[in-house]
């Protein structure tokens, strides 16, 4: 009775499980499972998840073909008998796995994801420098204007409404200094390098299309560089909590074709001109 | 808070003393932390006295302008991109309302108020002070209240607002109004003057509120003008408050039934 | 639930004691546990401190003087606990001494304390000295702990059972020597 | 090892033990203050299903929320204050207390073949140390400013602006709410420290003759290591909070750098790092996910020994597994990082060394199926539990790729795809392997078996509803929908959020499908079928005494005189030798 019991559990159990693999893989397919990519690096981080979608989707496949077929066989009826393996199949099926892990997973980090990782943290002679700001709970990004020079930023000079990033009136490099609230605009197809800088907390600069991701530190300044491959307005949500109004600290990327992007940047006037 | 932080500390060095108890036998250490009591703002709430009855027949009032000289400071204007909705009201920007003043120097949202000479305590008004929250601005922009006075905050937007005083005498409040007809009462209980509130979630928007422990302050309208009725006859010191060009102080005496004239004008600072 | 249970506590009366020499080494595993565990705590302040050290505020105060007479005393602390541990007839008097030294360097810390802030230093003035506060206190902790032990294991000097009284004791003293040399040298 | 001088004992100890001279201790003494190994390991048990309510309650409440915003009551502080609670009571007083405090304490005695934990006071003292954390945690939820509400990370500079003092305010819940959890904290920190000492005390030294470390069952191995891990890795907390508490209370600068402007107000902070907080944070955090998985791991290998009547497949390389999976464990801590603003070149180091701990993963997932191989599988509610297991370390494991590799993690980094990955890892796996060991050990605890129709109902709710819930989160990843959000509005969001009802819906099957098992848990308690000494017919030393278990657990300690799985093919099918079987 507990055989007959036994199989019925074999069976549901190694069909549910076949079914959730179906279905997970099969969601790659039915679902539209990634946003589109617009920025050069994030093709490239694109191509490093399928890389690891084919060898996790491996392992999860054949992990689960192998769990639900030992349920069958070996569950119910006791056809079985235990007999120990060999030494030697046992080595095999322990640096069998070893190998194969550390050189599918290693292959994956050393062949695709460095060189992409590099392309995010390289600065290059002629891009162009955007300085973000994060506070709770708005993104404020800022040119250098005509001079071509930044500002300091002030802590002592903060105003939230008429000085959001405590620019001083006297110093000759801030008097141009561009700021927009809420958006950062960028040319097509230009580098931009960013600096990234907190107020208060802890905030990420969160670009899902662009793929890139980069936390605000207060205290510290980081960079990310992204190339925009397409024009397109892309939404910055935060990704590092920073307190209740973190869901709504939004903003945009609007990436212009080059001409819109100097008519645009022509029309501005700097915060203390 | 001043027991919880040396509470605090406590099991903490109480892990270390655990951590060292090595044959045997522990040892309680105590903990101490030490901190300044009391926070800024000295002596809060309702005043003491005796409760004031205004004589009508005697009453007079202060009634007055409030001008601006010199070259008004440029309007900033900033961006609502980040939010559709405030956005869509201000699709070229919202300007800051930091000072508003007329073709004649007429200098809006001062508020005034008696600063020194009355004493007692005054019936509270019933009705609450409305703050609305609405295209993405509060409205208005400064007003004054009485303190233990309710104070109706409003969202008629359909965005989030967030509504976040930062006061020094009064007990701070940080909340959100998630959508549209949504009202929170809240109650300042002492004089402080002025309150600012913010919206965390729209870096432009602000409002300043005057908590007062009498009902004699009033804000200037467009044409810079106020007035404070129904003042008992004495001698007072009024206060002219501006969110960017600072304070006045004036002193002067309201003679039985008299209207006294008060004007103050503020300076390129 | 308490039915089913009953049995567990049926013949409760006496705990089950172990056998000495089991008990002696579960001691011994607690024991070395413990200074792995305090080791690690340092580690991780140490490492911390190396880390804000590279703010650009950092400025090393100097440290009063007394400190180092300070390690002088518990180094002089770990020599006695030493000479009790090897045993015989002084051995009481030797762990007596030992517990004296002990506090007279906690003494000697709070002493060092306020000296310090008799100069206007406190735990705010600069990172330098908020490690100097809260590493000794911390530190003062662990000492405490160590004079509460050797205190209980008074009664029982001389039957050259403080091996691990001394193990405690001479991590104290090392991580005390540590806490020195980083506050002063790095 | 001094093992027979505790045999000794043991025989001195316990001859007058008898019903007639037995001396019916107190109640009190009995089952409240009692310094039982089994009776603490019930009471750790009944104290995580208390706050597994609170915790899951939390959850489906946020749930409701997330999958038709607006229907849940609830305001953004108070969701982040939520979210923050749910993290924080699930790991550490719901999982670490029923995996790691209960069944460690209930199993590792019996297993080793001791009398009880090396120091039945100090194992005492901890359980009574979690029930003022507990009441401290879920109380916060009522101060000025409600419970805290900056992550179950609790970075700075969020949870350091506190508001006293000088220090500005952050948010809401950075008041009040932040110090009592970091005070709860402190108290659990020295409870699990305590514990963890007595687990290794018991296991280095309270052996039973003859039980040389390569004859211990797995689930001891893991929780020796797992113990290890966690008194190697607790002080790095134990440190950042003491940092902590003196910036919030006191004014230091350690994590609270210069030139910060909170709310508008300047602080008067110098110069501190608020990455050295994370990698203190996560120099204890990381290991403490291994500290919750091994031991699943390790039940789970017992459990499917005793269950599919064969010895897991490859003992030695599994431990060996484990022991790189807690050394590399130690180093790699920086790959929760990648984004944080730390190094670069430190992000290529992390994601390298990260991804060397994936073999002895491979390992212990090889020999958890090979152990399947050539079995002779009885389907109990345990045994399906533990099948559910491999199943989840699995899929939770290779989610792991993905997030090691920096330059993935660009993608992925707080994303839903972490929430589902970690939630697998150690929501999952983990309650896979406390359920599997409670419906394993629950005939030696009360005397009775769980009903295994209820049984079934929730293995089957729960594994479903599970799998379903977290794999779907992994695909709201993939669609780049972030964690700790009140409300979504952007574009690219749009197709992951279509699936939110559904994530729901599962969480409430999940849920759901407790309901059974603490019906099936009590109920049996009273009314489950009686069971003999060995049900099971396993062969750890667990079930060569009585049951109900006496105290001091044996009459006679056994002597252990070969491996601890003795099962083999019989001449009449099943045949299995008791670890302390005569030669």
């Amino acid at each position: 009775m507990r055989s007959q019991r036994g199989a019925v559990s074999a069976w549901l159990l190694s069909s549910l499980l076949i079914l959730a693999t179906i279905l997970t893989v099969g969601a790659f397919f039915v679902l539209k499972w990634r946003p589109e990519v617009a920025s050069e690096h994030g093709r490239g981080v694109d191509r490093m998840i399928t890389y690891i979608i084919f060898a996790a989707g491996f392992i999860f496949v054949v992990g689960h073909l192998v769990l639900s077929t030992f349920l069958v066989k070996f569950g119910g009826k006791g056809t079985a008998a235990y007999k120990p393996m060999t030494h030697k199949t046992e080595m095999l099926f322990t640096i069998g796995p070893v190998v194969f892990m550390v050189a599918v997973s290693e292959l994956g980090v050393l062949a695709i994801g460095g060189p992409v990782w590099n392309q995010v943290y390289t600065h290059k002679p002629d891009d162009l420098v955007v300085d973000i700001t994060a506070k709770q709970y708005e993104w404020i990004s800022r040119y250098p204007g005509k001079d071509g020079k930044f500002g300091r930023k002030r802590p002592d000079l903060f105003d939230d409404q008429e000085n959001p990033l405590g620019l001083d009136r006297k110093d000759p490099d801030a008097k141009d200094d561009i700021v927009v609230r809420g958006a950062v605009y960028l040319p097509v197809g230009k580098g931009a390098w960013f600096n990234i800088q907190s107020w208060d907390v802890l905030h990420s600069f969160n670009v899902p299309v662009l793929r890139a991701k980069q936390d605000a530190v207060p205290g510290l300044t980081t960079h990310t560089r992204i190339v925009p491959t397409a024009v397109g307005r892309y939404e910055i949500s935060c990704a590092e909590i920073c307190g209740p109004g973190h869901y709504r600290m939004r903003g945009f990327v609007n990436v212009k074709s080059e001409a819109d992007f100097a008519k645009w940047l022509k029309s501005q006037v700097g915060w203390f001109e | 808070m001043i027991r919880v932080s040396a509470l605090s500390t406590a099991p903490l060095l109480l892990v270390l003393a655990l951590l060292g108890s090595g044959c045997g036998g522990s040892d309680g250490a105590s903990g101490g932390g030490n901190k300044p009591a009391g926070g800024p703002g000295g002596d809060a709430g309702q005043p003491t006295g005796p409760d004031m009855k205004i004589d009508a027949g005697t009453a007079g009032s202060i009634s007055g302008a409030v001008k601006f000289e010199g070259t008004p400071p440029t309007e900033r204007v900033n961006s609502a991109e980040a939010d559709a909705y405030c956005h869509g009201k201000h699709p070229d920007g919202i300007k800051s309302e930091s000072s508003v003043i007329g073709a004649g120097g007429e200098l809006a949202n001062v508020f005034v108020w008696i600063k020194k000479g009355i004493t007692g305590k005054f019936p509270l008004p019933s009705e609450p002070v409305t703050l609305r929250q609405t295209g993405c601005r509060y409205e208005p922009h400064v007003l004054g209240l009485r303190n233990g006075q309710e104070l109706l905050i409003r969202n008629e937007d359909e965005t989030m607002h967030n509504v976040h005083s930062l006061p020094k005498a009064n007990e701070e409040f940080n909340f959100a109004q998630t959508k549209k007809g949504d009202e929170a009462k809240k109650k300042l209980s002492a004089q402080e003057v002025m309150v600012k509130f913010k919206c965390d979630a729209h870096g432009w928007m602000s409002a300043w509120v005057g908590v007062v422990n009498h009902p004699y302050f009033a804000v200037t309208g467009a044409d810079g003008k106020f007035e404070l009725k129904n003042v008992p006859p004495g001698e007072y010191e009024v206060e002219a408050w501006h969110e960017k060009f600072g304070k006045q102080q004036q002193a002067l005496k309201v003679e039985t039934k008299g209207d006294a004239k008060l004007s103050f004008t503020f300076k390129e600072n | 639930m308490l039915m089913r249970i009953e049995a567990w506590g049926r013949e409760e009366r006496e705990p089950v004691e172990l056998p000495e020499s089991v008990r002696a080494e579960t001691w011994q595993t607690l024991t070395y546990l413990m200074i792995a565990g305090g080791i690690m705590l340092f580690t991780t302040f140490s490492a911390s401190y190396l880390v804000r050290r590279q703010s650009a505020d950092w400025a090393p105060a100097r440290l009063p003087d007394l400190v180092w007479v300070n390690l002088a005393v518990v180094g002089a602390a770990s020599v006695t606990m030493e000479l009790a541990r090897r045993g015989g007839a002084s051995a009481r008097r030797w762990l007596g001494s030992t517990i004296a030294l002990g506090v007279l360097f906690v003494a000697g810390q709070a002493i060092a304390w306020r000296q310090l802030a008799a100069q206007g230093v406190f735990l705010t003035s600069s990172p330098h000295a908020s490690f100097f506060y809260m590493l000794t206190a911390v530190h003062a902790a662990h000492v405490a702990a160590g004079l509460a032990v050797l205190l209980a294991a008074l009664r029982r000097a001389g039957n050259g059972q403080l091996g691990l009284c001394a193990a405690w004791w001479h991590f104290v003293g090392a991580a005390w020597a540590w806490v020195v040399m980083l506050l002063t040298f790095f | 090892m001094a093992i027979a001088q505790a045999v000794e004992t043991g025989k001195a100890g316990h001859q007058a033990h008898g019903r007639d001279h037995g001396h019916p201790a107190g109640f009190i003494r009995k089952y409240i203050f009692s310094t039982d190994h089994k009776v603490i390991g019930v009471q750790y048990l009944l104290m995580a299903m208390l706050m597994s309510v609170v915790g899951l309650g939390l959850s489906l409440w946020f749930r409701v929320q997330l999958a038709w915003p607006g229907k849940a009551a609830m305001t953004p502080e108070q969701y982040v204050a939520i979210v923050t609670m749910h993290g924080t009571i699930m790991i550490f007083f719901v999982v670490s207390l029923a995996l790691s405090s209960g069944l460690g304490n209930f199993s590792i005695p019996l297993q080793v073949g001791a009398r009880d934990m090396a120091y039945p006071f100090l194992n005492m003292l901890s359980f009574w140390i979690i029930v003022p954390a507990s009441a401290i945690m879920i109380l916060s939820f009522f101060v000025e400013g409600g419970a805290a509400a900056g992550g179950w990370t609790a970075y700075p500079p969020l949870s350091a602006l506190s508001g006293f003092g000088k220090v500005p305010r952050g948010s809401p819940g950075s008041g009040m709410g932040q110090t009592l959890w970091l005070l709860a904290m402190a108290l659990f920190i020295v409870s699990f420290t305590m514990g963890g000492l007595n687990y290794v005390a018991t296991i280095l030294n309270l052996r039973a003759r003859g039980m040389s470390l390569m004859r211990m069952p797995l689930t001891v191995w893991t929780y020796f290591v797992a113990a290890l891990l966690g008194l190697l890795s607790f002080p790095a907390l134990t440190a950042a909070a003491i940092m902590l508490l003196l910036d919030r209370h006191l004014g230091t600068s350690f994590f609270l750098p210069s030139g910060l402007v909170v709310s508008g107000q300047q602080a008067a902070n110098v110069g501190g790092t608020p990455l050295l907080f994370q990698h203190l944070f996560w120099f204890l955090g990381h290991p403490e996910v291994y500290v919750l998985v091994l031991p699943a791991i390790g039940i789970a290998f017992d459990v499917i020994a005793a269950f599919s009547r064969r010895p897991p497949h490859g003992y030695k390389t599994s431990v060996w597994a484990l022991l790189i999976i807690a050394f590399l464990g130690m180093i790699v801590w920086g790959h929760h990082m990648f984004t944080s603003g730390m190094n670069p070149f430190l992000g290529k180091y992390f994601s390298i060394a990260t991804l060397l701990i994936t073999a002895p993963f491979a390992v212990l997932g090889v020999n958890l199926l090979a152990s399947l191989w050539r079995a002779r599988i009885r389907f109990t509610t345990s045994m399906l539990f533990a099948l559910g297991l491999i199943s989840a370390v699995g899929t939770g494991g290779i989610g792991g790729l993905f997030l090691a590799t920096a330059t993935a993690d660009l993608h992925f980094h707080d994303t839903y795809f972490v929430v589902g990955h970690f939630h697998l890892m150690i929501g999952v796996v983990t309650m896979t392997g406390t359920f599997a060991g409670i419906y394993y050990w629950f005939p030696k605890m009360f005397g009775r078996h769980m009903n295994e129709t209820l049984g079934k109902l929730h293995f089957w709710g729960t594994f479903i509803g599970a799998f379903a819930l977290f794999v779907i989160q992994h695909f709201q990843g993939f669609g780049g929908m972030t964690r700790r959000y009140f409300e979504y509005s952007a574009d690219y969001v749009q197709p992951a959020l279509a699936l939110n009802p559904a994530v729901t819906w599962f969480a409430f099957l999940a849920v759901g499908a407790q309901i059974p098992f603490f019906f099936n848990f009590f109920w049996s308690m009273f009314k489950g079928k009686k069971a003999e000494a060995n049900p099971w017919e396993a062969t750890t030393l667990e079930w060569t005494t009585a049951t109900p278990v006496p105290h001091g657990n044996w009459e006679r300690l056994p002597v252990v005189s070969g491996k601890p799985y003795g099962y083999a093919e019989g001449a009449n099918g099943d045949a299995h030798r008791m670890q302390n079987a005569e030669a």
